[in-house]
C-alpha cells in the first residue's frame, strides 16, 4: 500500500462504503464549524499540557541522574513538591497576574482564577485548557531552578522560593508580553513559546540561587575543580528523552490555536523545526565534546538537546529548517563552552541549567529577528535586559531574604552524609549505593 | 596454616579461580575493592573538567590454606593473574591461627 | 506576541490570507458535524485510553521502586504479565459482562466481543475506541493488586487471580453502575471516573490477598515493625508521574465525549481539577509527614499524589477548583495516617496501595453529593458497601481457593533470597544489588 | 453515571443548557469539512508521531537494561545520537529518496526537503506532519541496529553506519513500496505500517552488523554460551512499555487519516489489533518460557511483547481479534526459539532485535494475505526477499568498509574495562556498578 | 589480641550480630563478599543458555578480641549462623599484633 | 612485615590516602564496609515505622608494609582520620608473613 494519504482515504472510504460521501467532502467549503474549531483549539492546550506536565518528570529524572545518590531522593520530593506547588500558585495568584495586566502594563490583577467560559465563541477555546497549559509552563520554570541548586539547598527554603517564583516572579515578567504588557504593546518584543520569559527566568532565578548558596563542598578546592559524577546517567538520558518529547508540546501547543488549516500546518512547522534544532544541539555538542576534550561526554550531549531545544523555543514558527538546525547547534555550542566557563567562574550549577535554559534562552530571544521580521533586535534585547533585570534581582533579593531569616544551605555534615539520610531519613538506594 | 590474600584484576578472576580449583583449593573468599598503587590512575575530563583517578578496580580473594599448599596456590595466582603490566596486584600471606567449619563445627586443617 | 488566542488566529489566518474565510466562520452554526463529533468522541477515547495504558508502566515503576531490588525482576514480569491478561479477558468476557447487562440489571452477558460499528452516528464513536479505554481501566484495577501483594507471593496464583479479576469480578460490578445495572438504575449511585468501580475495587482484592497471603517474613516480627526500604525512590518517582499523566485521560477521558462545546470545557474543567486534587494531595503529605515523623517521607508524598487523584476520581468534573484541592488534600491526610494504621494492624501493603486506592477511593465516592446535586450520599454509601463487600468476599474466597489448592505462598527460603533468584532465575541489578 | 456515550452527552449538553444544539446535530450530514479533516489527519500525524518519536527513549532503556552497565552511558549516546542522526539525514536525503520515486520506480530524487503547503486540500494534511510521522519511522529502524551490536561497536563507526541507513538505505527500500514504487506497484506488496520495511530492515542490517563484528569476547569462548545478564530489568521493562505505547502511534497513524468515520474506525480498530498481539506475545512467551527453561524468562517476555508487535505492524487493520491474537501469539513462539537459536549459531544479539524485529517482521509481512484479500502470497514473499537481499547486503558492504578502514570494533582491552570508561571516560553507575 | 574473620550467610547477619552483642562484643566490621566452595553454585538458564553460578552472596564479619574472648565468641558465631546445611561458611582467627582507636589513640585490649 | 587494616569514615578517605602518600606509601587497598561500634546507630521512621540503623558505612584501608614503617603509618592514618567524635575507627595490626608482587614475582620487602 502507498503511504500516502490520498489513496489511504479513498481505500478506506471504499470499504466502509463511504466513497461517494468523502468525494462529496470536495463541496464543502473549507473552513471548520465554530464548534469544530473550538475543540481543536480545547485539544491542542490539553495534549500539549499533559506532555509539557510529563516534563516535569523529565526535570526529575535528568536532575536525579546527575547527582550523587545521596541526594537522589532529595530531588524527587523538591520535584513532585515544586510542581505541585506551581499548580497552586498559578491558581491562587499567578495567571491572574500574567493576564489581568492591561494593555501595556506593568502589574495584573491580584485574584483567585476560576474558569470563566460565559462567551465560549469569543474566546474559542475552554477557559481551563488555556489554564492548564499556562500552568505548566510555570512548572518549567521551577523545575529549572532546582537543578542547579542541587545538593546542598535545604528543602523548606527551596519551596518557599519556588512557591514566590510562581506565583509572583514568573507571573509578573510574563504579564510583560504574554499578558499583553509593557513589553508587548511598548517594544514588540517576541518569544513565541518562551525562550526568555520561561527559560531564562528559571535560568535567572538558578543564577542568584547559586551565587547566594555557594557551590557544593570540595567542589572547587584546592584551585581546582573537582567532578562530581552524576549517579545515573541512564536516568539522565531518559529525562532529556521526556523533555525532548514534551517540547513538541511546549512550542506546538503555544500556536494557541489548531482549528484552522493554516493553525495545522503552522503547529506541524514548529513540531519539524523543534525537532531539528534539538538534533542539531546533540549533534554539535557530541562533535564538540569530541574535539575539546578528546571524548565524547554524555552529559554535556543531554545538555546540548536542551540547549537546541530552549533556543528554538522564542521562535518555533518562522525559521526554514536549516534556519532551525543551525540556532539548534549554536544551542549546542554554548553548552560546550559555557559549562566549563561557569565552572570557571566557580558558579556550581549541578545539572547544567544555565548554560541549557538562560544562555541559550537569550541566544534564542536574540535571533528572533533574523527569521521573524515582526521581531527586532532592540525590541529583544530589551525584553531580555529587562526581565533578566527584574528576575534576577529579585530573585537575589529572595534567596538572600530566606539566608538570613532560616538559612538555605544545609551543614557541611548534612553536606557530607547526603541531604537524603539527614533531611529526609532514608536513601534513594538503600541497597546499592556507597 | 595460612591465610592467602590476593589482590588482582577484576578480569582475571575466573582465571585464577580456576587455577585454584585445579590445585584442589575447595574455597575461598571473594570481594571487590579499589585499589591505590603503582598504577597511577589516569586523568579524566567530565564535563569539561579533568581529574585523576586514583583508584583502580581490583578483585580480594582471600584463601585459607594447608602450610603445604601455600607456595602452590600462591605460585597458581600469580601465574593466573599475571599480565606483566603495571597494576597485577599482589599476594599477602598471613598467619592462620584456627579454621572453623559453621556447619560440622571441625576445626583446624579439616575445617579448610 | 501576545499569547492569546484571537490575536494568533487572526495572525495565523492573516499569514495565509485566509482573514476573509477566518471571519466567516463567524456565520457557521457553533456545532460540529456529526462526522466530526464522531472523531472527536473517538479521538478523545484512544488519546485516553494510550495515556492510561501507559499507567500500567507507571505502577510497574512505583512497585519496582517501592519493594527491595532482590524481587524487583519479579514484579516487572506481574506488571506486564497482568496488563496483557487484563486485555485478553476483557476481550474473551469482561466487556459483554459490563456492557451487556440488562437496564438494573446485576449480570450481564457471557461472550466474547467483537467491534460493531453498524449504527455509526448511534453510538458516536468508533466501538472499539470505547473497548480499548474500559480494557484500559480493568488493567488498573489489577495493577493495584500487584503493589500489595509484592515481594511475597508465588507469580502463578496472582495471575490467575488476574485472569479472574478482570475477566469476571471488576466487570460484575463495574456493570452495576457503567453497564447501567442495578446501583445505576435503583439507586443513582454516581462514579464518574472510578474511584470505587477501578480503585476501590483494586483495593479490596488487594486487601483481601494481603490478608490471606500474611505479611512479609520479618516484617511485622518481635511485636515491632520492620521497615524494608524501597531499592529504587527515583523508580517509584518515575512512576508516580507516569501516573499523574495518565490520570488526565482516565478522568479526561470518562466524559465519553470530546465533539461539542460543552464536552470540551467539561474534560478542560476535569483535566484541572484532577491536576489540583493530585497537587493538593503531594503538599498534604508533605506537610504531615514533617509534622508527624519530623521528616519528609518521599515515599508517603508520592502517595499522598495517587491519594488525591484517587480521591477526585469519583468526581472530577463538578467541583469548583477550591473543592477539588480540598477532596484531594484530604487524600493526603487519608495515606499518611492509614499507612502506619495498616502496619499496626499488620497488614502488609507494600507499596501503599490500600491506602491510596482503597481509602481514598472511598472519600471520593462518599463526597460527591457535596458537589454533584445529582448524587446522593445514601445511594453513594450503597454503592461502595455493595461494591466492597462483593469484591472483597469473592477475592477472599479465590485468594483462599488458591492457598489451598497449588499454594500462593513462597516459601521462606525463596523468600530469603528473593524472588527473582527463586522464581525467575535471575537478578534486576545482577551487578549491584547486595 | 452510566458510562456510555449518548447519555453522557445528554447529560452534559443539558448541564449547559445545549441540549437543542445536541439534538440539532442530527440533522447535519455525516461528513466533516474539508478544513476540519484537514486538521484531524494532521493531528494523527503528530500525536503519533510524538509517542513514536518518545520509542527511541524506549529503545534506549530496553537497550540499557539489557547490557552491562559498564556499557550503559555508551548505550545512552548512541540512542539519543542516532535519533538526532536520523532526523537530519531525512532531512537531507530521506525523505524525497522515499517519495520522490516514479511510480513503480526503485530509486527516488536526490535533494534536501523543504515543507510544500501549496495544495493544502490536494494533501489534506500539513507537509510538515507528515515529515515529521516518516522520519521518527526512520529512526526507529537505526534504533533496532543499535541494540544488536551493543557492547562492543566502536561509536562514531555506528554513527557512520546510521547515518547511511537512515538517509540512504531506509529511503531506498522504502520507496519501492511506501514511496509508490516498484514493489507497490508490480507485486501490490502489502505492509500497512513496516513490519519489513522499519523492522525487518533494521533487522537485517543488525544481522549484517553482528556477523562483521563478530560476538562479544568471551560469549561463546569453551563451545559454551556464557550469558552476560543486563543491568537493570527495570529499566529494560519501561523501556518495554514505551514501546508499546508507542506503537499505538506506529499503527494507528499508519492509516494517515482521521477525518472521516471509516478513518476513525479503522484507527480504533488498529489499536485493538495492536494491543491484543502484544498482549499475545507477552503470554506466549511467559508460558513457553515456563515450559522450556522451567521458569520465567523475563527477558523474552519482553521480547515477546516486542515480537507481538511487530507481527501485526505489517496489518494492524484488517485481523479479527481472534486473528490479532496468533499472529502476536507466533511472534512470542518467534522469540523464545529464535534467541537460543542465534546463539548456537554464535550470532551475538544482545538485545534480542533480530528475533523480534527480523524474524517477527518477516511473519507479520507473510501472513498478512490471510485477512488482507489485497495482498497475496507471492507479492509478499518478493517484497520480503527483495528488501531483505538489498537491506544485508548492502549493510554488510558498509558495516566490512568501515571495518577495513577505520575499524568497527572496540580492542579486548577496552571491552574488559567497557566502553564507558574507555570511550566515554566516564561510568553510567559511577558509584554502584562492579 | 586474634582478629577474627567469619564468612556466613547473608540472612544470619542479624543473629550473629546479636549474639556477638549478648556477649559484650561491642564492635565488629561487615562486608559484602562472594563466596566460592563445597556448596556448589547451581545452574541458571538466562535467555536459554545455561551457565553455572559458582559464587554465592556471603557476609564477612571482622572482630578484634582479647584472647580470653575468642572462644566464646567463635562458638557464638558458630551457633547463630549455622543452619546445618551446606554454604554456612567458615570461622579464620588470626593473630592480632595490636590495636589503636582513631578517635582516642588507645592502643591494644582498650581499644577493643 | 605488617599488614595494616584501618576502619575509619568515608569521607576521611582522601585526607588519609594523602597522608600516606606523604609518607611514602605506594599502595592501598580500599573496600567499603559497614561498621557496628559504640557509635551507636540512630532511630529512622519510615513510612511512619521506626527503626534503628546499627551499621554505619565505614572504609576499610588495608596496607602492607614494612616493620619500620608501622608506626608512622598508624599515626598518620590516625591524625588524618580523627575528627574526635565516635565512630572514627579503629586501626589494626597484623603480622605479615610474606608478600609477592603478581607482575614480577619479587617477594618480600621489595614487593610491598
Ligand atoms: N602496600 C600495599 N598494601 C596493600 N595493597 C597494596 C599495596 N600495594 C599495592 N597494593 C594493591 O595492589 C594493587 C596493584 O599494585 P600496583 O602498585 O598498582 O601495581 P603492581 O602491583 O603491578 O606494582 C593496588 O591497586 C593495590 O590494590
Ligand atoms: N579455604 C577457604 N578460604 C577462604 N574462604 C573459604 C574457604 N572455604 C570456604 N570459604 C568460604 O566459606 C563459604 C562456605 O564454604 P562451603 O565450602 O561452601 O560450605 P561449608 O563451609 O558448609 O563447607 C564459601 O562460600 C567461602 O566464602
Ligand atoms: N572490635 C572490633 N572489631 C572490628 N571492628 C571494630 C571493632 N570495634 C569497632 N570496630 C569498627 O570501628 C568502627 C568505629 O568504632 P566505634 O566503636 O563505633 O567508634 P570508636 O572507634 O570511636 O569508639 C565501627 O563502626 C566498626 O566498623
Amino acid at each position: 500500500m502507498r503511504k500516502l494519504l490520498i489513496p489511504a482515504v479513498v481505500a478506506g472510504a471504499a470499504a466502509f462504503g463511504l466513497l461517494g460521501t468523502a468525494a462529496a467532502q470536495e463541496a464543502v467549503a473549507p473552513v471548520a464549524s465554530d464548534a469544530s474549531v473550538y475543540v481543536f483549539n480545547t485539544t491542542l492546550f490539553l495534549i500539549s499540557g499533559m506532555v509539557v506536565m510529563f516534563m516535569a518528570a523529565g526535570f526529575c529524572m535528568l536532575e536525579v541522574g546527575l547527582v550523587r545518590s545521596k541526594n537522589a531522593a532529595t530531588i524527587c520530593v523538591k520535584n513532585i513538591a515544586l510542581y505541585s506547588i506551581a499548580g497552586i500558585m498559578v491558581w491562587l495568584l499567578g495567571y491572574n497576574l500574567i493576564y489581568g495586566v492591561s494593555e501595556g502594563g506593568l502589574f495584573g490583577k491580584i485574584g483567585v482564577w476560576g474558569a470563566d467560559d460565559s462567551d465560549a465563541l469569543g474566546t474559542g477555546y475552554a477557559a481551563s485548557s488555556d489554564w492548564y497549559f499556562q500552568m505548566v509552563f510555570v512548572a518549567t520554570a521551577a523545575s529549572i531552578v532546582s537543578g542547579t541548586v542541587a545538593e546542598r539547598i535545604k528543602l523548606f527554603p527551596f519551596l518557599i522560593f519556588v512557591a514566590v517564583l510562581t506565583g509572583v516572579i514568573y507571573p509578573i515578567q510574563a504579564s510583560w508580553e504574554w499578558g499583553g504588557g509593557y513589553l508587548d504593546a511598548r517594544w514588540s518584543f517576541s518569544d513565541f513559546a518562551g525562550s526568555t520569559l520561561v527559560h531564562s527566568t528559571g535560568g535567572w532565578a538558578a543564577l542568584a540561587g547559586a551565587i547566594v548558596l555557594g557551590a557544593r563542598k570540595g567542589k572547587y578546592e584546592g584551585g581546582q575543580v573537582s567532578p562530581m559524577p552524576g549517579s545515573s546517567l541512564p536516568l539522565a538520558t531518559l529525562g532529556t528523552f521526556i523533555l525532548w518529547l514534551g517540547w513538541f508540546g511546549f512550542n506546538g501547543g503555544s500556536q494557541l490555536a489548531l482549528g484552522s488549516i493554516s493553525d495545522a500546518q503552522s503547529v506541524a512547522n514548529i513540531f519539524v523545526n523543534t525537532n531539528m534544532a534539538a538534533c542539531a544541539g546533540v549533534v554539535t555538542a557530541l562533535i564538540l565534546t569530541q574535539l575539546r576534550f578528546g571524548k565524547v561526554d554524555l552529559t554535556i550531549v543531554l545538555n546540548g538537546a536542551i540547549g537546541g531545544l530552549v533556543a528554538i523555543t522564542a521562535e518555533p514558527l518562522t525559521p526554514s529548517i536549516g534556519q532551525a538546525v543551525l540556532i539548534g547547534a549554536v544551542g549546542g555550542v554554548i553548552v560546550t563552552f559555557a559549562i566549563p566557563l561557569l565552572d570557571k567562574l566557580k558558579i556550581d550549577d549541578v545539572v547544567g541549567a544555565i548554560p541549557a535554559h538562560l544562555f541559550c534562552g537569550i541566544w534564542g530571544t536574540l535571533i528572533v529577528p533574523w527569521t521573524n521580521s515582526d521581531a527586532n533586535f532592540v525590541g529583544q534585547l530589551v525584553g531580555v535586559v529587562m526581565i533578566g533585570v527584574f528576575v534576577f534581582v529579585v530573585s537575589f533579593a529572595l534567596w538572600t531574604l530566606l539566608k538570613v531569616t532560616m538559612g538555605i544551605r544545609a551543614s557541611e555534615d548534612v553536606e557530607n552524609l547526603g541531604l537524603d539520610k539527614s533531611e529526609l531519613g532514608l536513601e534513594a538506594y538503600p541497597e546499592f549505593a556507597s | 596454616m595460612k591465610f592467602i590474600i590476593a589482590v588482582i584484576k577484576p578480569q582475571k578472576l575466573d582465571e585464577v579461580r580456576q587455577a585454584l580449583t585445579g590445585l584442589g583449593v575447595e574455597g575461598m573468599t571473594v570481594t571487590e575493592v579499589k585499589g591505590f598503587g603503582r598504577q597511577k590512575g589516569h586523568t579524566e575530563v567530565y564535563r569539561g573538567a579533568e581529574y585523576k583517578v586514583d583508584f583502580m578496580p581490583k578483585v580480594k580473594l582471600e584463601v585459607a590454606a594447608n602450610d603445604d599448599q601455600v607456595t602452590a596456590i600462591v605460585d597458581a595466582i600469580r601465574n593466573a593473574a599475571q599480565t606483566g603490566r603495571i597494576g597485577d596486584g599482589k599476594v599477602f600471606v598471613l598467619g592462620l591461627e584456627d579454621i572453623v567449619r559453621v556447619r560440622t563445627g571441625e576445626t583446624g586443617a579439616a575445617a579448610i
